[in-house]
């Protein structure tokens, strides 16, 4: 197995390493994946390009593994599945997660059942990477974010890293793994730099990250939704205990109920849609759990329940902010309920 | 496109692998039909007979290590590709040692040792994976072609169009065979197609359209293709123009179509075919057909004694 | 405006009215709705045959505006939309709502954006009606409930009644409406029957109804899981609040607070996958909102995470079932933790 | 299939108005593309110079009531179709003045009274919207015909091939509009299409393969085809040959193809052949180019003096 010679401990990167932006950390586990496994290949629309998935396509060692696709995602999604089912590691590309919507009757009928509706006799070992969240006044159709969509469908792994680190180990488990993965990486954190191994290694799947310590409340936070929350507790000092799910299923929920027993107060920032989803699913299992422990409600900041809107203002204050959440969490720490949206 | 001719210099033993494989799907498909409504398979049927000939000939083409990715209608494609009897049997009894362990019920079959990688319930979709498959011999993961399976109505699903588009700007070995009955469920073809099949494929490959009740016609035609697709030139369709005696779903007849055993039933033909050249006497006919019997009933009694599934041992 | 001659007054059927099916219900609001407005017309596989979506299409007065298709979902879907864009009013029906997926992008990018990209500034009034649940050992894809998957987008209405009287009324409220509405009818409720006016009449999107007084634990149930726990609450004669939202969204939460207020315990019951699904909304709704009346974590029944299993066994394993209800709601009363799957 | 040769006998008027439409989205095209570096426009722009021949061609026989469908390269086809110039530049600018208040941005144009109900940004579907419409007109709706205006590669999306076969099925007052400029972003269509477009379309419906910069080939198409689709002849395909001068998006040249004046620049062509019948004057063509430069001027004052739309009253 190719793979053996890629494990490695979880452990997170010393001071002084190299630094690598998040968009090169996913070439590099693409790159070095592809290396150890001649069974792994990319395709996607534009995949083959050198601005394929905004780069994170360019340069890779073996580009007669990378093949790019006409705009049928439906169907090359079902070609990426008949390729795992036929002996092949397929990482499926897509530039925008508003086109995987267009592949879900593959997503949701085949891709996530396949496994259950044979008694898990057949192994699915394939990746769906895509871009999320908003660009530059994109409008409702090219700036949605899906995590919550699809972790609602029995037989998906959603993964939503949040620095370069967790992007490269992550994507590397994912290809790894035998069962799909959607692995979402939010457009905003692509320039964004941190250290990163060079040697390729996995991080486990469904163990959840502390990106800021605290006592006085747990905020959970994926994905963008981490990095402004960890800007949020550094900018004011904040006393808060900032869990970064790293995947939003299997959730990490060890992690977090121990936080919230010690903290007794939750807030739930994601950057999705408000019902029925991600923070929904923490609130509704942390209550559910770790009741007696909580002081006060747990809340949730997301989204406002509409599609996205188009101009500068009006994109802007759907989205929330490093203030916006720096504002709820300083009202929870001082006892007061928090203002969702 | 081309109109393919029966082979008449069709070997004795090709004809009664043929000829055996029909019969298992045919007695297979009414032996379901006559026990379905005791309600002993609580799962829904979708009987292939008088459409034998398609699946069984060009499964004679295909290795254990091609890949056959089938819809909802089933039964007799599996049992062409190879998967065994008591294994069918035994996964409509919803039993555990059924192919699919009971989890996939009669539209979800998986065999991985004969090339059944899975089949699927929603029309279309899996026409895709045939493709995927192609591709994955492309890259290297072995010597095999990927064969999608589906009906006349699947075509109307723009992931037919795509998958075609695809395999086709590739090369890729693919097979596609449409299982041309006339029919999606009650409506008639006339009114889910505004074009010809052969038509818009051959846009995109080479194609054959066949008589899909004379199984020498398909065996003939799907040789060609397979060995096409094997030798590197790129995807192929064939067209099998066939029947649906039955109903759409369950063990009833249909009554939208008139079937003429001397026109329509491609076991009467290739049976008299192969008296009137010597090749059986109806003594052998007989015991062949009693032999089957013999098979069904022991996959019977396999599933039947066979337990079912734990719902404790069911994982979330 | 044709529809202003069936506008009425919500209320409950009196006794001793018509008896109906549920499905025969479902195919009156569609027939009274035809015939009150030309603009109404229904498209869909099989639409137009005497079983086309298990009986509730037939014999319909003008069948010249019932239209069946091609496989093709998504672009109908599309093309329901473009006709709703043009002055008509679309129902499109479907056999099952596993089906819908392949509409996704249309349903998900366009029908349920189109209000929001243009701020509301065109009517989009189409109905998408589906059968949802399990049949008889159907499996994986063909069992599914998706009402939680499509109550996340913003944009759409989801309807799940689960009486004949509700079925009507709210259908035709759906048939009314000038924003998409998705119409979701549970397959096991098709022959049940009940009361329901002959004239047309329109039930308020929106609103719940209380199947069932109590005052010892709040149970939310929507759709066939409504009409389950009302068996559970009769059978023991439980001290339960059942509540049917008959809407999954916009979702009465005014209704469920003052209820779970009294009571300080809540159970939702879902027949949907259970991560991040309608039961974990309500759940962290209520918790939010109604936190200090809560003497218990609030519970959830649903499926398990994973594909429906075919066999009957496995099936009958994997569905909820009033027993089960019942069981969960005594141990609720009981002051102890129900047992959640 | 026909191959439209241009009509020679075009009126003045005609001619005058094909000219002030492509100016007009040629030359707002271009102050786009010089503007759009100072961020004054927080959207993406897909530019349609070069192309500009197709969508007015067409829109000269289309009525305020004929519905058109399109897809993310908006500007032109919804200026040809009568869009006001300022409400698009107030949508660019994300003012609460655009025609859909700043909340669609490049790709989302709505202009109800000019029978546009809207683009999409999503490559194909909205192929599926035209078709609705022209059924809507079918069933009772009105006087109109559907259009559904797309590029090359939107005809890989399923969703094209499920759309023409529900029209031609049922014989609707549909337009097709392929606007084939030869890419997919940066790949060429020998690498998205393994067949022709045409070839398949033309399993469905009558085609006409255009020149599409040339304008009057163009207009004269259009004209036959709007008019057997109005007169009950159902849909019709019009496949347009063209080049996108620009990158994909963005104001940047594209650097994949090489534009020669005298082959492929529809406005150039129209105005030689105007010029050299006499239809008008050298006087003329510079007065109606800085007429519409004063439009544009004119435009954008009033896009830049337009209010931003208002958070707080964003509904949820
Ligand atoms: C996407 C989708 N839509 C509808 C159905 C319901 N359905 C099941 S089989 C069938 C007819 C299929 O006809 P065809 O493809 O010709 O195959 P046949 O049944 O004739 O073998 C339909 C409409 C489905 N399973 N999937
Ligand atoms: C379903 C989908 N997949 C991918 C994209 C990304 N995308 C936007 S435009 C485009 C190219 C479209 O080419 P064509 O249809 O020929 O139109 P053109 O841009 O040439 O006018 C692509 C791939 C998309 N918007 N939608
Ligand atoms: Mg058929
Ligand atoms: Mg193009």
């Amino acid at each position: 197995m190719p793979w053996s010679r890629f494990d490695c401990d979880y452990a997170a990167p010393a001071g002084g390493e190299r630094e690598l932006t998040y968009c090169h950390a996913v070439r590099e586990a693409i790159d070095q994946a592809m290396q150890l496994d001649s069974r792994v290949f990319a395709i996607g629309l534009d995949a083959d390009d050198k601005f394929g998935v905004f780069g994170s396509m360019s340069d890779l060692s073996h580009p007669e593994r990378v093949l790019g696709t006409p705009i049928s995602e439906n169907a090359m999604t079902g070609v990426a599945l008949g390729a795992a089912l036929s002996g092949l590691r397929p990482i499926h590309v897509h530039l925008r997660n508003d086109f995987l919507l267009v592949a879900m009757d593959q997503i949701v009928n085949y891709v996530a059942k396949w496994q259950d509706m044979f008694d898990r006799q057949v192994q699915v070992p394939l990746v769906i990477r895509s871009v999320i969240g908003r660009g530059w006044g994109c409008g409702a159709q090219h700036s949605q974010t899906l995590h919550g969509m699809f972790a609602q469908i029995p037989g998906l792994k959603v993964i939503t890293p949040s620095t370069p680190y967790d992007a490269k180990g992550l994507l590397a488990a994912a290809i790894k793994n035998d069962s799909p993965v959607l692995f979402f990486e939010h457009r905003w954190l692509y320039k964004n730099t941190g250290a990163v191994p060079e040697e390729i290694y996995t991080l486990p799947i469904g163990k959840a990250a502390h990106l800021h310590r605290g006592n006085g409340l747990t905020v959970v936070a994926p994905s963008l939704a981490a990095i402004h929350a960890l800007k949020a507790c550094e900018n004011d000092d904040l006393d808060v205990d900032l869990i970064d799910p790293r995947t939003i299923k299997p959730l990490d929920l060890d992690t977090i109920l121990a936080s919230v027993r010690r903290t007794g107060r939750l807030l739930v920032v994601d950057y999705d849609f408000p019902f029925a989803g991600f923070a929904a699913e923490v609130c509704a299992a942390v209550t559910e759990q770790a009741f007696d422990a909580l002081v006060a409600p747990p809340q949730r900041l997301t989204f406002p329940d509409r599609g996205m809107p188009a101009a500068g203002p009006l994109e802007r204050s759907y989205y929330p902010t490093p203030e916006r959440i720096g504002e709820a969490m300083r009202e929870l720490l001082a006892g007061q309920p928090a203002v969702t949206v | 496109m081309t109109d393919s001719q029966p082979n008449s210099t069709i070997r004795r033993d090709d004809a009664l692998w043929l000829l055996r494989r029909m019969r298992l799907i045919r007695q297979t498909s009414e032996r379901i039909a006559k026990l379905y409504p005791t309600d002993v398979m609580e799962t829904p049927v979708h009987l292939c007979i008088g459409q034998e000939a398609v699946a069984t000939g060009l499964c004679h083409h295909l290795r254990d290590e091609d890949k056959l990715f089938l819809g909802h209608r089933t039964h007799g494609p599996a049992l062409a590709k190879g998967l065994p009897l008591e294994k069918l049997m035994a996964e409509l009894y919803g039993r555990s040692t059924g192919c699919s362990h009971g989890y996939g019920g009669s539209m979800h079959l998986l065999d991985l040792e004969h090339g059944l990688p899975g089949s699927s319930a929603i029309v279309g979709g899996s026409i895709a994976l045939g493709v995927g498959a192609g591709l994955a011999a492309e890259l290297g993961a072995g010597h095999f072609v990927g064969v999608s399976y589906f009906g006349d109505a699947a075509t109307n699903a723009g992931v037919f169009y795509e998958s075609l588009n695809f395999a086709a700007l590739r090369a890729l070995p693919v097979l596609f065979v449409c299982e041309d009955n006339g029919f999606s469920n009650v409506m008639p073809k006339s009114e889910h197609s505004a074009h010809d099949i052969v038509g818009v494929a051959s846009q995109m490959m080479p194609t054959a359209s066949i008589d899909g009740t004379d199984v020498l016609a398909v065996n003939d035609a799907a040789g060609r293709a397979v060995s096409r697709a094997r030798g590197g030139q790129g995807p192929q369709f064939l067209h099998c123009r066939t029947k649906r005696w039955m109903k759409h779903q369950g063990p009833e007849r249909c009554d939208l179509i008139e079937v003429d055993i001397e026109r329509d039933c491609p076991i009467h033909k290739l049976e008299r075919f192969m008296a009137s050249s010597g090749m059986v006497t109806p003594r052998e006919l007989a015991d062949l057909r009693s032999a089957i019997e013999s098979e069904i009933d022991a996959a019977i009694e396999f599933a039947e004694r066979s337990p079912r599934p734990d719902p404790n041992l069911m994982e979330a």
